[in-house]
């Protein structure tokens, strides 16, 4: 139930912060303000007063409600929320709160409409996170990338036509694959129990084998591999990125990208384990091939925010190498790097945002020795480079090093390149604090009376080095609520994989 | 005398149904396009009446009726068309019918 | 013919009752506003009678006609198309200088004609529906001869319609014929028994050749590659309501018709044209959509668009008997009502800022229309989503169909194909979508909403409604098209 | 007593965040006070624990304070661990790092950028001392990573100078190198042993592997990647004579006594492993001998007065890798305590010159500067002796050891001492060359910056407590730190054997007087009155002959490791990046589009709007149709 509430008020919230825009400019922002806490505190409480139902299968799930919808198909509303849809649904939220935050000041036109949109983003992706009805999972799949589509499309930068046109054609293309896979799942459901199903629990029993098992898993890797992605697949990505709006990037970076890991982590591994166990020697050769690959496009940058994206491409590459790991190890760090990147990265794409309505260029030619002029827009800027570069103590440390960890034991040749990753990860990093903080000072003239931080900036920023320092320095708090899912994860492949 | 086979009735009329065709694809003006097409048509009858005089049924000839009020039916619309475009035009050529493409 | 027969027909009566009624109203007094409520009127009541006609079981009234859930469902269908287009027509008319009432009687008897295809079940029925049709789309197509703009686009239009489509009819006729001459039937069901227990001394070429003569006019109706390129020249130079008719009901009546003559007639058992079908279906998706990829005339987009959605079709088509519990007519009977529905919605828009003095159907016309408009904008967004298959809209549910039903057939390649396009299509139909997201210095000039404005923001409020509707809970309505599938 | 360990990084963390969070609005009074009264107290306490420790008969000791993480068979605390090793460790850390924070407070009395230098300085005491407490190589990792990162952040402290940016980015990539391969060794451990605790490893490593097994070799061999690279040993040694761009006293700290001997600390600690790898363990003595060595000849030809310091820095850890490599394990350890007192001795020594000099490092630009700077000069003597080994200073004690261990190996014995004692030569050579052209003979200093003010352009030393009193003392524990014994027989119990080594007299002698006779040829090449002449004639000599001239430019240049890393590594990777800047990937797929739009303007043509074409293309369609249909 909780969800459904969950969903209704980022729906309904967006629809009256549209509306709200009659009455004032401002009234639509402290709308979407409010349903974001109101939602918050929800998930907040429900997180602190319950805990997992020992009844449901696995034992392990938080949740698990059906309601009927589409009875030809067998399709319903079958939500369910364990550890890892939990800390996923928490950091969506979170991440919610500082995109607008990031927006609060940045968004002047049409604001009515662009809080709907990120509610109607916020909402898909909370859909994603819970619904356990393919269908279900689809329908909401999609659903997000059309708000997300519009913040690009509206808000956008320069470019906006073009990156919001390849974000939206890679994700549906890749998306109707995935369509194919589930659809060719609940025909094959038809055949072997003489009904049609999209429920998650159902589809585990069907008995796949051989080369339909490895097609179809192939139709849902891609489908989650364009939205994570790997490498091959990313080059939506860059454009995307560094064409939206703040707090459209803050949510990508943060948020949508971990759609397609759950997917992964959820569906494409359990569903198929000898496909997976089969495949995972490739998937892990692309995650290191894109850890390194883009981690040196990247240096080659000169767009911050590009810059940003393809780090983001390399640090999802750890994602993978853990998943397809499939042991503890490497799916707790695919889980820890999904949250820690989460906030790095949004950190990250924050300050690039600043940085543009500063100076207006996200040229790292033109902008020099920042330190001299923005000292604490520059301490952030170090902390979360630093934290990308995956310093221990910060999370992204500890998911990173969870995840290396545990590929090395199922792939070592893969893990020892991909750990050379962290060289590179160190070379573009200091690199950029080395361009844009350090060396003389150097802006375009007519906005050299830029200021520092403003206080919700402070606020934003603050909130996330916290996060990452607590998930550095205490994350048990992380992984005990994650274990359960992924030890029942992994109950279902047999551990294969 | 014995009755001549249908297969030369079909025949005939493929033949004609191809004439008319030929005619539909080569001439320019409107009019004589127009008649091939009656030709097809009626071509398609006369195979329907000779299909039905094999099996001595109704339908054949029921069909060939329907066609002709078909042919008669086009037929004037058509021949309202190319006055409105001799009106405009001052030709019944059709290849001037090209403003749309692309 | 009994009296319960007849009380069968009562749709088809009240229709042609309607067309009557309105010829005596024209002959009494002209009256723009009164010749088109008779025309919603009539056939209004005609869409309830199905209420009452619909029957428990499939009836078969003479060996012409056949009455049962499938054709009670697509009159059901084309009827509602037409009601909304007289009504969108009417404004579009309303600055016609005379001759504006005609209109109406050409489009009562157009939907006479489709109503006749779609519960037919022999082919003399199958031809006098078609061309009941198609002569009134003549008519249709070249309403407004003596409109002084552009005057001789609809001429043009018609002209080639007209010739084409005779053309495809005497195909349709000399297959029929041919068919004919060595089954001895006219009767769907009695040739699927013929061929199925084999034709004699015929060889198996013989027949191939009759059927695809046959499918040919069909498909040229249809517009599938490679028989589309009447298709934009027709949309572009017709009227809206004319170019919103044939898109919808044109072609619903077509496809219902070819697959009840495929379900009838055990068409699909023969190898040889289901692969024609395939390759068929496989290249007008992939030349429609290309076709549309740049274009700008929005009319022109939507016609290059409209083959590629019937190449989707087509994908369900061939696998209506391979597919579980009739799965496959169900796909087609959604896919053509979705197809209905976001046609005429993107058309009603379309007609609401136009007029026939001046037709506004560029892309460059609704830059911007989002900051302008914002209803009519969301309407068309809608609309083009529902068209390119994105979730919350009924066309996504059609796609989905379509694609249970490919899985079912095993259509690989054509599903892939059909990835690709749809990949395409996104593009052309979002380059519309973000033109009209693009503020816009100097504005498009929009007729103000006045009365006569005020039913079709109506009908576009109810269209949305549906697509929006039917896109989220689906649930009765797929219901009922299992049972009314399995019937058949 | 013991159980406060956890304050002893926490008084410096603090000062860290007090110090960030007062975003440099505190007074430089007020931040120095923090800066090195957090590091005193944590050296308080380590004097307070370490007396405990000794009293209660040096038993290890553990203690968790909060969980880290728990992940299946992994689960690491926020563990301290103290035994005879750490306390040495914990003492020189906090004990010397007071002292250099001390001296900081005067030397960058005048630096806009004070309380940030304070707040990364306690931030590196802080990591350094979670390094060497981690009783698990997690936890070892970050304080690794720590302090690498505090390294960074000082090297480059005065950031507006792009070359000490670039310096700073050097130390950090190449010391990085190295962690990653000791992170894979982690790894390693890990999925072989199934722990990451070090004494568990310790245990089981024995157990499990036999002697010079392939995974003990593995194992030790990625470890010892990362200790070169810290260490700065060969082949990683680049990067620390670059790092003397950062302000003298974070030379003497980290890139003298603390930060660039955690290599030793980590072989040191997990002695074991490579005890079971005999191969690793002659690498790891060969490589101590080869840098050394190089870095010796390198010293002598540098003019840069930090440089000279760094090098040495440099031969001198070579020295311990030696002693680690033969096994001598409390002699590195030993080696590594006194060399922290005279190189950070000489450092801040050194500092005080540059300081009153006007930042000039060029020693040739300096000299006859003994009357000037007496302070400066007489910490100069006491270290290089010290650096020099002569009799009966600090130095003297622990290099003997190393040496006559050297000579104790079994195989390479002879080999290990001769260079060793050839190093000990270089070593004398180098470091007095220093003293003498510094401080003998005539003064070559001339002041740039005339129109400044005079008492900005006069050489005044200064002489402030805050920065006498740590050069005393330093100068102090040099001379005399040989006397203290490190207390780690018990953590090297199996190593303690190596200890008492025997050479002959001769030999001993030898050892005795090889330094003196280096110091001798150093002062007849640059000391002696005559220097100016003979001397200056002689370095002629020697630079004009081609040998000499190529050798001087090879050894100046550092070997010209920076060259070869350049040109193989750097330079293509810019290159990669610069071709592939627009990433080719996208291209591809953009490609995809051209052959869409290609298709369509092709397709178009067919649309001619000419009707008989229309109608003849419905026919060929037919023909078509009905062709496929009966050819299938």
């Amino acid at each position: 139930m909780i969800v459904l509430i969950l969903v209704a008020t980022l729906f309904v919230g967006g629809a009256i912060a549209w509306a709200s825009e009659a009455l004032d400019a401002r009234m639509p922002r402290v709308v979407a303000l409010l349903s974001l806490l109101v939602s918050a505190v929800l998930l907040l409480v429900f997180s602190l007063n319950s805990g997992p139902d020992v009844g449901s299968p696995g034992g392990q799930w938080w949740i698990l409600a059906s309601w009927s919808w589409i009875p030809r198909f067998g399709i319903a509303l079958l939500v369910g929320v364990d550890g890892l849809s939990l800390l996923l649904l928490l950091l969506t939220i979170f991440l919610g709160l500082i995109a607008l935050g990031a927006a609060w000041d940045e968004i002047k036109e049409r604001v009515g409409f662009f809080y709907f949109n990120l509610l109607w983003t916020i909402a898909g992706v909370v859909g994603v996170f819970t619904a356990l009805d393919l269908f279900l999972f689809f329908f909401f799949w999609e659903v997000m990338l059309i708000p997300m589509y519009l913040i690009i499309a509206i808000w956008g930068h320069e470019n906006r036509a073009y990156a919001a046109m390849k974000f939206f054609l890679y994700t549906q293309v890749s998306g109707l694959f995935l369509l194919m896979a589930i659809l060719s799942m609940s025909y094959l459901h038809y055949v072997q129990f003489a009904r049609f199903s999209f429920d998650y629990f159902d589809l585990q029993n069907i008995a796949l084998v051989g080369s339909l098992q490895t097609w179809i898993m192939l139709g849902f890797f891609v489908g989650f591999a364009t939205k994570l992605p790997i490498f091959g697949l990313h080059s939506w990505l860059p454009d995307a990125h560094s064409q939206a709006p703040t707090a459209g990037s803050v949510l990508l970076a943060g948020v949508l990208l971990k759609t397609g890991a759950y997917g992964l982590i959820r569906f494409a591994v359990p569903l198929f384990p000898e496909a997976s166990d089969s495949f995972s020697s490739v998937a892990m050769t692309i995650a290191a091939l894109g850890i390194l690959y883009c981690a040196k496009v990247a240096f080659a940058q000169q767009d911050i925010k590009r810059l940003i994206a393809y780090t983001s491409v390399s640090h999802m590459g750890f994602v993978l190498l853990g998943i397809y790991a499939w042991n503890l190890y490497g799916l707790q760090g695919a889980v820890m790097t999904m949250l820690a990147h989460g906030l790095s990265s949004a950190a990250l794409f924050m300050l690039a945002g600043g940085l543009q309505s500063r100076f207006h260029t996200r040229d790292m030619r033109q902008l020099n020795g920042l330190w001299a002029k923005l000292p604490m827009l520059s301490a952030m800027a170090l902390f979360f480079s630093v934290a990308a570069v995956g310093m221990p103590g910060l999370g992204n440390f500890i998911g990173e090093f969870l995840s290396l960890l545990g590929a090395f034991q199922s792939n070592p040749v893969a893990t020892i390149f991909a750990a050379l990753g962290l060289v590179l990860a160190a070379v573009y990093s200091l690199w950029v604090i080395q361009k844009v903080l350090h060396g003389s000072l150097q802006v375009p003239n007519e906005y050299s009376n830029a200021a520092d931080l403003s206080l919700v900036e402070i606020l934003c920023y603050a909130l996330m080095a916290l996060g990452l320092v607590w998930m550095g320095m205490y994350p048990q708090s992380f992984l005990d609520v994650s274990e359960a899912s992924l030890l029942y994860l992994q109950s279902l492949s047999g551990g294969a994989a | 005398m014995e009755s001549i086979p249908y297969e030369h009735g079909l025949i005939l009329a493929a033949i004609l149904f191809v004439c008319g065709l030929v005619g539909v694809l080569t001439r320019r003006n409107i009019v004589f396009v127009l008649m091939s097409l009656e030709i097809m048509l009626n071509a398609c009858g006369l195979a329907f009446v000779v299909a039905s005089s094999r099996w001595q049924h109704a339908e054949g000839q029921v069909m060939f009726l329907m066609i002709l009020t078909l042919a008669a039916a086009e037929v004037a619309v058509g021949l309202g068309l190319i006055i409105q475009m001799y009106r405009r035009f001052h030709t019944v050529d059709i290849s001037v019918l090209n403003e749309m493409k692309g | 013919m009994t009296s319960a027969m007849l009380f069968m027909l009562l749709p088809l009566i009240l229709v042609t009752a309607t067309a009557v009624a309105t010829m005596l109203m024209i002959a009494i007094k002209r009256q723009h506003g009164m010749s088109c409520s008779v025309t919603v009127i009539g056939l209004s009541l005609a869409f309830v009678s199905l209420y009452f006609v619909m029957p428990s079981s499939a009836q078969q009234l003479t060996p012409l006609m056949k009455i049962d859930a499938f054709s009670v469902f697509f009159s059901g269908v084309i009827l509602l198309s037409g009601i909304m287009i007289a009504c969108f027509s009417y404004p579009y008319f309303s600055n016609l200088e005379d001759h504006q009432d005609e209109f109406y009687i050409l489009l009562s008897v157009a939907i006479l004609g489709a109503l006749v295809m779609v519960s037919n079940s022999h082919f003399i029925t199958t031809f006098l529906g078609m061309e009941t049709l198609s002569v009134c789309l003549y008519g249709m197509v070249a309403y407004p001869l003596h409109r002084s703009v552009a005057a001789q686009y609809p001429m043009e239009a018609s002209i080639k319609y007209l010739v084409l489509s005779a053309l495809s009819s005497g195909f349709v006729l000399f297959g029929i014929a041919l068919l004919y001459a060595q089954t001895g039937t006219l009767q769907f069901s009695d040739l699927g028994q013929a061929l199925s227990s084999g034709m004699g001394p015929v060889p198996p070429v013989y027949f191939v050749l009759c059927c695809l003569m046959i499918v040919t006019g069909f498909a040229f109706k249809l517009s599938l590659v490679p028989f589309h390129l009447w298709t934009p020249d027709v949309y572009e130079g017709a009227p809206l309501p004319a170019t919103a008719f044939l898109a919808t009901v044109g072609k619903i009546a077509m496809a219902a018709l070819l697959m009840r003559f495929m379900s009838e007639s055990a068409l699909l058992s023969n190898e040889a044209i289901v692969f024609v079908l395939a390759l068929v279906a496989g290249a007008s998706i992939l030349f429609g959509n290309l076709l549309a990829l740049l274009q700008s005339n929005l009319k022109r987009l939507l016609s290059y668009s409209s083959i590629a959605h019937m190449g989707y079709l087509v994908i369900a088509l061939i696998t209506v008997d391979r597919t579980v519990d009739s799965l496959g007519i169900e796909a087609v009977s959604f896919y053509l009502l979705a197809y209905a529905v976001m046609s005429i919605g993107a058309f009603g828009v379309m007609m609401v800022v136009s007029d026939s003095e001046q037709e506004r159907d560029h892309i460059g016309h609704y830059q911007g229309l989002f900051w302008r408009n914002p209803w009519l904008a969301l309407v068309m967004t809608a609309m083009l989503f529902s068209l390119a298959g994105i979730p919350l809209t009924i066309g996504f549910l059609g796609k989905f169909y379509i694609f249970a039903a490919g899985v079912q057939g095993a259509q690989w390649a054509l599903l892939f194909t059909m990835v690709v396009g749809s990949g395409v299509g996104l593009f052309y139909y979002l380059r519309i979508v973000y033109g009209m997201l693009t503020p816009l210095d100097e504005d498009l000039i929009l007729p103000e909403a006045g009365l006569k404005e005020l039913v079709p923001h109506c009908l576009l409020f109810v269209l949305l409604l549906l697509l929006l509707l039917l896109g989220i809970v689906p649930g009765a309505l797929m219901q009922w098209l299992a049972e009314m599938a399995s019937a058949l | 007593m013991q159980n406060w360990i956890g304050l002893l990084p926490a008084f410096p963390l603090a000062g860290f965040l007090l110090l960030v969070l007062s975003r440099g609005r505190m007074t430089k009074t007020v931040a120095g006070i923090i800066g090195a009264g957090s590091v005193g107290l944590s050296f308080l306490l380590a004097v307070m624990i370490s007396i405990e420790f000794l009293n209660s008969g040096a038993q290890p000791f553990s203690k968790t304070l909060w969980m880290w993480m728990q992940v299946g068979g992994l689960d690491t605390g926020f563990t301290f661990f103290l035994d005879g090793l750490t306390l040495v460790m914990i003492l020189i850390i906090s004990g010397v790092g007071f002292l250099i924070h001390l001296y900081s407070t005067g030397f960058m009395a005048d630096d806009p950028g004070f309380a940030r230098f304070f707040s990364y300085m306690n931030l590196f005491v802080a990591s350094m001392l979670v390094l060497v407490l981690a009783d698990n190589l997690i936890l070892l990792y970050l304080g690794w990573e720590g302090v690498g990162l505090c390294s960074y952040l000082l090297i480059g402290f005065w950031y507006d100078n792009p070359a000490n940016g670039y310096a700073a980015r050097k130390a950090f990539v190449v010391t990085r190198v190295g962690d990653t391969s000791m992170a894979i060794g982690l790894f390693l451990l890990f999925s072989q042993l199934g722990t990451l605790n070090i004494q568990e490893i310790l245990l089981l490593a024995p157990t499990q592997w036999s002697t010079g097994s392939a995974v003990a070799v593995a194992a030790s061999a990625l470890l010892l990647g990362g200790a070169v690279g810290k260490s700065a040993q060969l082949p990683l040694q680049t990067w620390l004579p670059d790092a003397m761009a950062g302000p003298t006293p974070i030379s003497a700290l980290i890139h003298a006594a603390t930060m660039v001997t955690a290599g030793v600390y980590l072989i040191a600690r997990t002695h074991i492993l490579f005890e079971l790898a005999p191969s690793v363990q002659l690498i790891v003595a060969f490589v101590g001998l080869a840098t050394l060595l190089m870095a010796g000849f390198t010293a002598l030809m540098q003019r840069d007065i930090k440089r000279i310091l760094a090098y040495s820095t440099i031969s001198q850890i070579g020295y311990m890798f030696l002693a680690l490599g033969v096994g001598a394990w409390s002699a590195a350890v030993f080696h590594l305590l006194t060399h922290a007192f005279f190189k950070a001795l000489l450092f801040l020594a050194a500092g005080t010159v540059i300081l009153s000099l006007h930042h000039e490092h060029d020693i040739f630009k300096m000299g006859a500067m003994r009357r000037r700077l007496p302070v400066s000069f007489w910490c100069f003597i006491v270290g290089s002796a010290a650096l020099t080994a002569l009799p009966f200073t600090s130095g003297f004690y622990s290099k003997d050891a190393i040496l006559l261990a050297a000579l104790d190996h079994p195989s390479y014995g002879m080999l290990l001492w001769v260079g060793g004692v050839l190093g000990a030569f270089m070593t004398a050579l180098y470091s007095f060359r220093l003293v003498f052209v510094v401080f003998f003979g005539k003064s070559h200093y001339e002041q740039r910056d005339t129109q400044q003010h005079d008492d900005h352009g006069a050489v005044v030393e200064n002489t402030s407590p805050a920065m006498f009193f740590p050069l005393l003392i330093l100068a102090i524990l040099s001379l005399f730190g040989g006397l203290i014994s490190v207390p780690v027989d018990a953590v090297f119990a199996n190593g303690a054997l190596h200890e008492e080594a025997h050479a002959s007299q001769f030999l001993h002698a030898l050892m005795i007087l090889i330094p003196i006779l280096g110091v001798m040829i150093s002062w007849l090449l640059y000391g002696s009155l005559s220097y100016e002449k003979a001397g200056a004639h002689l370095r002629k000599q020697l630079l004009v002959s081609p040998l000499g001239g190529l050798l001087n430019r090879f050894w100046f240049s550092g070997w010209g490791m920076d060259k070869l890393y350049q040109t193989l590594l750097v330079q293509p990777f810019l290159a990669l990046a610069q071709v592939n800047r627009k990433d080719i990937v996208d291209l591809v797929f953009n490609s995809l589009s051209y052959v869409a739009r290609f298709a369509n303007s092709a397709l178009v043509l067919t649309q001619t709007g000419n009707m008989r074409w229309y109608a003849i293309s419905l026919v060929a369609g037919l023909v078509i149709v009905i062709g496929l249909g009966v050819w299938r």
